[in-house]
């Protein structure tokens, strides 16, 4: 085990919609499905509530990785938030890696309140890819850096 | 006054660069601008820089303090760090009258130590300018292009960099280039100096008078209908105030780090609609009073408490710079205009 | 400053177990603006809400922090217990350190070191928690059922019960639903229509109750109390009002090869028809795909025969706008069909039939008038296969069939086999099952009274292959307990096929907002706590539309959900939801990015005075956002550059204000 | 050379200001050298004779002027926009944020106008007067004796090269011939620096970026920048700064406001030559334009008064983030 990984823990922020995600996120937990403790969920109403501003903030102060959950497209609580969510974060992706950004550090996965299991297994792949890109260098700021 | 062959500039640069940094105009990508010296640099000498030495003296942004925060208690953290010695080679004579000036601001009681203390260690090489652009007009200010001031003054030639030191910074300077030059006399200096005043006759501004202005015209001024006008197209942006070498008004502010706060201060711009924006509100809130704001303070307001001296060095930038090409030799004109006009 | 309160709940070991529930409340003890915290075995007793009260009044506290469980739980808990304590509910905040930290994560210590931070989070959102005051909208007395087999009906009859008018939109021209279809029903044997009809009649009584048969709902607008529903009344072509429902139309149309979809297409009806005698309302329709009359203008027997003069051949479809306070959906189910299970030869042999077609076929008024005969040659078949989960419990990977068990069909499938036995004792019965689920009361005693006084023979296996021979169906599968391989020469192979949603549930949630499961199934609020609830506010739930369930079950829920229904309708206005969205005129500058995104249409726009500098005024153009009509999902708030709009409870600052708490090192 | 000289704008604008059909007159003006045009507001047949320019040194798009003239003047203010300027105008009408029935557009035609920083690579500094004559553009230095010919093509500025239309798309009344829309290969640059690797593409914007000094001509010159405080100005924002800290500010400033009139921006491209730095900041926002162009279709902001933007409008079968940034997962 590299000395990286071992003492480096990534941080990710996770975004996740008060009717779907979030509901998966609390039913992994009661259905006991492990995933790393470095992974912090933010509620939100829906995911076309999350700003760029927040994911951007989020990197800025130390965040490794950012992951936004919400319901799947059709199923939104509030009919079309996820529609807009799913567009705005296709073009901040697309830019972010115009600038150099490493894709994997965003993500967007759509997870229903009965799938616990899927929001388990994608906190643990998710914070497995960012772990291995190690600590956010490109959109880091440095007077935030300990 | 001594003599260095251009062949032997660049060791001369490197010795220099040995003892301490020196930052001199390299080409970028838009014009030349101060850089730090490594081996392989290509001294510009063309024309003056896209921003002044101001950056060297007063960053743009510069932390002042820091508090580290543990649950309820405060910790406060000097973050500053004396400057060390520094050279900064070509500084043309705007650029020099330029922190001349801001040596007025800064240096005056109470003295601001941070300034002082980048100042102190920092030698200027100044250059006589031997291809001022259409927008120069320093002579309007009563500067001698044709021989800057500064720790040390150099006059190019084709052949060779003749330097004469100035001060005992300047001699510390010329210590380290001692290897590189040889003594001689002043002809050929002298004769580059009736160039550069002959070239400065010829520039388009050079006829720009500034006797309509200084201290204690603010009533003759301040309610002319002409401030309209030239303000009407002015975006507000900070453009004029930030590639301006004499332009020093700051602000200061908190940033919440994970740990603490970091108090800096950083540029501000009198442009903006936030600038001394006060419990009260704002005294200027529309586009026209800040223009005239910025326009009277270098023409007006400074020299006035200034003995006289303008806080414009004509180094032309603002002409160059700004976004709808208004400028304070425009306004000059329209203002002197509607004075005999 | 703010005087906060935290308080960790240990929720017994749930907590505690994985999280250091002492060190969790030390370390936010010294957190900027915490004057109190504490940790308690269970925040959301009685005692833990005292504790909470008691330090609210004695700290003097300004807003709490209760680390816990979801906020999806016991939110409203905890906002209750503030409000009790007279500090503004909106000043708590709950940190979710048990489903989102000590339940996934097993090692102690970086669990209390997450639940520190999530602590942290909330406190950082809790200082900048505004007191909000929730809105007041009216509430439409008026309730509406989509949807009128028998969750429908009852669902409709105890609103109206209690004195609430009601609406029934059914699709089909009659309402009654897959119940009418049923002969008998487990487990007393007692015949559908018999306690069917009698509940439709109650319900064409009703004056309470008003039923839109042959149309559906096309649009719905509006929130929980005022929801504004477009109901599209499908051309009958008869007049409602005028037809006595004395059938003589649809004995003397000339049309006769219709296939009646109400015998599943066993039999033929006419092109003008009653689904079935005691149909509600008696009223003929006309099909038009069938109708000569409307196809090619040459007929109108039928207007001509009318005696109340009651045919309209120019009839349109009719648009009806009304408005609602409760919307009920109670669009019941299908059974799936069988074009993937070819294995049984349901699409080569006609005996091969599906339960409900064994239901129309042993029906009084079925196609063969009760008498069970084969379909093929209309012969009386001696020996039966009953073949159970068709399409049931199949492996989530198949690519056919339903994963869930559809469990009516191991008590109906009893029921089929007790009642043929009894009829026709010569006739031999088998049933091939998995596992016989027979839960309910006096269920398992009617099964075994099926195996045990009846004689039918139950094999524990899987029917393998149905091979149509000559007339047998040749049926081959295997007998788990014996431990071999059957063949049986079948006369009769009944498929209890599985159930699913009817299709029109899907573009109806769509239309309320709901939402449903991967199998079209309307969620619940809750599984265990709110059943007949959807999530969307004045959305409720009756019968197999929220997933499979007997006719006990299916009316138990109707009365709940009219339960629910009642308790809402007997409020004269709603305390509407303050988590919405407001409008900073200040900054706005009337670009209508926002009205652009908003699902609800809640934000308009209108000219304001504004002071400038200098004295002067200028007219500008800014948004408002109704609170009511305000869902509160924040769409707007990320299309407007200038954050000027910003969502109550979930302000910009405040999502920074948790993000920077979860970054702080 | 336009192909529309001054003297016919001015004749037109003082024919329609002494009729009273308008109040005042929104064009350039002339400035102390040849090339350093101000917009400005004429009010009388005189000034306009007086000051009045239109010539290949006018790249300033008028249209956001509109915003404070038409609320502010009594009376209709006549405003000369040429073929780019008509897109922001029309943008700005579908946001409400000019009075239409106060402006009176004359469309003029634009045949690319030169940027004298191109001028400068070219001829070198000490630029004393230059002449547009029909070959090109003579250009008088105090350096060399005889003057300096350049063509307008290599005069021109890199926004006009890549043209995106010479058609207007908003107008009262309209000088010269309609162009058309053209084809412009405007999205070059960006693929260029698409097929470059992460690394490099990271290096390329981290020293453009860094060189911002955080000046806001970008944001203050934009026709679709126009909040009535934006949120980097506003201190209750969160995101409120003015000064270059460290190298995150200037990413989160520049994407965000690229966020902010993405799906809005015409690509007018007057944000990179206003900048004092020359960073290339219409890259930014023309990844954005191609983006939505690849992947919700064809769209141009601003081609009609009203359009729905891309990013406040959806299709059910939107393609998901990991499919429009490709590969998702891998690591390029």
């Amino acid at each position: 085990m590299s000395e990286l990984n071992q003492e480096y823990k990534p941080l990710i922020v996770a975004f996740c919609c008060n009717w779907c995600s979030y509901a998966g996120a609390d039913l992994a937990g009661s259905n006991r499905l492990a995933y790393p403790a470095d992974v912090k969920i933010i509620r939100v109403p829906c995911s076309c509530r999350v700003n760029p501003m927040f994911i951007l903030r989020a990197f800025q102060r130390g965040a490794d990785g950012v992951i936004l959950c919400g319901c799947h497209p059709g199923d939104c609580h509030y009919t079309t938030g996820n529609y807009y969510t799913r567009r705005r974060m296709s073009m901040l992706f697309s830019m972010l890696d115009y600038l150099g950004i490493e894709r994997e550090r965003t993500r967007v996965e759509w997870v229903s309140a009965a799938e616990g299991a899927k929001f388990a297994s994608t906190m643990n792949d998710f914070a497995k890819k960012v772990a291995s890109l190690g600590p956010n260098k490109r959109l880091e700021d440095l007077r935030c850096k300990p | 006054m001594l003599k260095c062959n251009l062949s032997q500039l660049d060791n001369l640069f490197a010795a220099v660069a040995e003892a301490m940094p020196l930052y001199l105009p390299t080409q970028g990508k838009n014009g030349a601008n101060y850089t730090k010296w490594q081996a392989g640099a290509v001294w510009s000498n063309t024309c003056n820089t896209q921003k002044g030495p101001k950056d060297l003296f007063f960053p743009q942004s510069e932390d002042l303090m820091a508090f580290k925060t543990q649950g309820k208690t405060i910790e406060i953290i000097d973050t500053r760090n004396e400057a060390e010695d520094f050279a900064v080679f070509g500084v043309r004579a705007c650029d020099v009258k330029s922190l001349e000036i801001l040596d007025r601001v800064f240096l005056s009681e109470p003295k601001d130590s941070y300034y002082a203390s980048r100042r102190e260690h920092g030698i200027i090489i100044s250059l006589a300018c031997n291809r001022p652009t259409e927008n120069c007009f320093c002579g309007s200010f009563g500067i001698d292009a044709s021989s800057p001031n500064g720790d040390v003054t150099c006059w190019l030639t084709e052949d060779a960099l003749y330097l004469r030191g100035n001060t005992e910074k300047g001699e510390k300077f010329m210590a380290l280039a001692a290897p590189f030059v040889t003594e001689c006399d002043d002809t050929a200096a002298e004769a580059q100096k009736e160039k550069i005043q002959k070239i400065m006759a010829r520039l388009p501004l050079a006829d720009l008078k500034t006797d309509a202005f200084g201290g204690g015209k603010t009533e003759e001024f301040f309610n002319s209908p002409q401030w309209a006008k030239l303000s009407e197209s002015c975006l507000g942006c900070g453009t004029c105030t930030f590639v301006c070498p004499t332009c020093q008004c700051y602000d200061i502010r908190d940033y919440k780090t994970n740990d603490g706060v970091v108090r800096y201060r950083c540029w501000d711009s009198c442009m903006y609609s936030e600038f001394t924006r006060m419990a009260h509100g704002n005294n200027r809130n529309s586009q026209k009073e800040r223009f005239r704001q910025r326009f009277m303070h270098k023409l007006v307001y400074f020299p006035e408490n200034n003995d006289g001296v303008f806080s414009c060095v004509g180094c032309g930038r603002c002409l160059a710079k700004c976004p709808i090409s208004m400028n304070i030799v425009k306004v000059m004109k329209a203002l002197e205009g509607e004075q005999n006009g | 400053m703010q005087r906060i309160g935290v308080f960790v709940c240990w929720c017994g070991s749930n907590i505690a177990g994985t999280v250091d529930v002492h060190a969790v409340a030390e370390a936010l003890k010294n957190e900027s603006g915490v004057v109190f915290s504490t940790d308690y075995q269970y925040m959301c007793s009685q005692a833990g809400q005292d504790i909470i009260k008691n330090a609210i009044a004695e700290h003097k506290l300004t807003g709490i922090v209760v680390c816990s469980c979801s906020p999806r739980m016991h939110e409203a808990t905890f906002r209750k217990t503030a409000a009790a304590a007279g500090l503004n509910p909106y000043m708590v905040e709950i940190a979710n350190i048990r489903e989102q930290c000590s339940w996934v994560h097993k090692d102690m210590l970086s669990g209390t070191e997450k639940a520190v931070i999530l602590g942290r989070a909330a406190i950082a959102k809790v200082h900048l928690n505004a007191p909000l005051i929730p809105g007041q909208s009216p509430v439409a007395k008026r309730a509406l059922v989509i949807g009128g087999g028998i969750a429908g009906i009852q669902t409709a009859l105890d609103i109206a019960d209690a004195g609430f008018p009601v609406d029934i939109v059914e699709t089909k021209p009659t309402i009654g639903g897959k119940m009418a279809q049923l002969d008998k029903t487990f487990p007393t044997l007692d015949c559908a229509a018999c306690i069917l009809t009698p509940k439709m009649v109650d319900a064409a009584q009703n004056e309470l109750i008003k039923i839109y048969s042959y149309s559906e709902v096309s649009q719905v607008s509006g929130y929980v109390g005022n929801f504004d529903v477009t109901i599209k009344r499908r051309a009958r072509f008869v007049k409602e009002d005028l037809c006595t429902g004395c059938g003589l139309c649809t004995e003397k149309c000339p049309q006769k090869k219709v296939p009646n979809e109400f015998n599943l297409g066993m039999d033929t009806r006419r092109a003008i028809y009653i689904p079935f005698a005691q149909a509600v309302p008696k009223v003929a329709t006309i099909d038009p795909d069938y109708c000569t009359m409307l196809k090619t203008g040459k007929c109108g027997i039928c207007s001509k025969v009318c005696t109340a003069g009651a045919i309209d051949y120019t009839a349109k479809d009719e648009f009806i706008t009304e408005k609602y306070g409760a919307i009920v959906v109670a669009t019941g189910y299908n059974p799936i069909s069988m074009e993937k299970f070819d294995e049984f030869a349901y699409s080569q042999s006609k005996d091969v039939i599906t339960s409900l077609e064994f239901e129309r076929l042993t029906n009084a008024a079925g196609p063969t008038a009760g008498k069970l005969l084969r379909p093929s040659d209309g012969e009386h078949p001696h020996k039966i296969v009953f073949v159970q989960c068709v399409g049931s419990r199949c492996d989530s990977c198949a690519e056919k069939g339903k994963e869930y068990c559809s469990k009516i069909c191991c008590m109906y499938t009893a029921k089929h086999a007790m009642l043929t036995r009894d009829k026709y004792p010569d006739t031999e019965v088998y049933v091939f099952y998995i596992d016989v689920r027979t839960p309910g009361k006096a269920f398992d005693e009617f099964y075994r009274r099926a195996v045990e006084e009846y004689g039918v023979h139950y094999v524990k296996g899987m029917v393998g292959k149905v091979v149509p021979q000559g007339k047998k169906l040749m049926v081959q599968a295997s007998d788990l307990i014996d431990g071999k391989q059957l063949h049986i020469d079948a006369d009769l192979v009944v498929l209890a096929a599985a159930i699913e949603p009817d299709k029109s549930a899907r573009p109806l949630a769509t239309m309320l907002t709901a939402s449903m499961d991967t199998n079209d199934f309307f969620t619940e609020a809750h599984p265990k706590l709110r059943p007949v609830e959807s999530p969307t506010a004045g959305v409720f739930l009756s019968g197999a539309c929220q997933g499979p369930k007997d006719i006990p079950e299916t009316v138990s829920q109707a009365s709940a959900a009219a339960a629910k229904v009642i308790g809402l309708l007997c409020k004269d206005h709603l305390t509407g939801n303050p988590c919405v969205a407001s409008a900073n005129e200040m900054l706005c500058s009337g670009c209508s990015q926002c009205a652009n995104v908003c699902p609800y249409g809640a934000i308009t726009y209108s000219e304001k005075e504004f002071r400038m500098p200098n004295r002067t005024t200028l007219m500008r153009r800014v948004a408002s956002v109704n609170p009511a009509v305000c869902q509160g999902c924040g769409a707007c708030t990320v299309a407007c550059p200038s954050g000027a709009m910003d969502l109550n409870g979930f302000k910009n600052n405040q999502i920074m204000a948790e993000v920077d708490a979860i970054c702080r090192n | 050379m336009q192909t529309v000289n001054t003297q016919t704008l001015i004749e037109r604008a003082s024919a329609l200001l002494q009729d009273g059909t308008v109040s005042a007159v929104l064009g350039w003006k002339r400035g102390e050298f040849d090339y350093d045009m101000t917009p400005a507001v004429f009010t009388t047949a005189e000034e306009l004779a007086a000051g009045f320019v239109y010539n290949d040194f006018c790249g300033a798009n008028l249209s956001k002027y509109l915003l404070k003239k038409t609320r502010e003047i009594q009376g209709k203010i006549l405003v000369f926009l040429k073929p780019c300027d008509t897109y922001s105008f029309n943008q700005l009408l579908t946001e409400h944020r000019i009075h239409r029935e106060n402006a009176y557009v004359i469309g003029v035609p634009c045949s690319g106008m030169a940027d004298i920083h191109s001028i400068r690579k070219i001829t070198g500094e000490g630029i004393a007067r230059v002449e547009l004559t029909e070959g090109g553009l003579l250009v008088h230095t105090l350096y060399d004796d005889a003057p300096v010919a350049v063509s307008y093509e290599d005069a021109m500025a890199d926004r006009c090269k890549t043209c995106k239309s010479k058609k207007h798309v908003a107008y009262d009344e309209l000088l010269g011939e309609e162009g058309d829309v053209l084809d412009s290969h405007r999205f070059d640059e960006v693929a260029k620096l698409e097929a470059m690797t992460p690394d490099e593409r990271f290096a390329f914007w981290q020293g453009e970026l860094s060189r911002c000094i955080r000046c806001n001509a970008c944001r203050d010159v934009c026709p679709a920048c126009t909040c009535e405080k934006c949120v980097f100005d506003n201190p209750d924002s969160g995101v409120e700064n003015k000064a270059p800290g460290g190298d995150f500010e200037e990413k989160m400033f520049h994407i965000i406001r690229a966020f902010h009139v993405a799906g809005r921006c015409t690509d007018c491209g007057e944000c990179s030559r206003v900048c004092p730095q020359d960073i290339p900041l219409h890259l930014l926002n023309r990844k954005f334009i191609s983006d939505i162009n690849k992947t919700y279709g064809e769209y141009q902001a601003g081609e009609t008064a009203d359009q729905r933007p891309p990013l406040v409008n959806f299709t059910q079968n939107d393609p998901e983030p990991s499919d429009v940034v490709k590969g998702g997962h891998d690591h390029a």
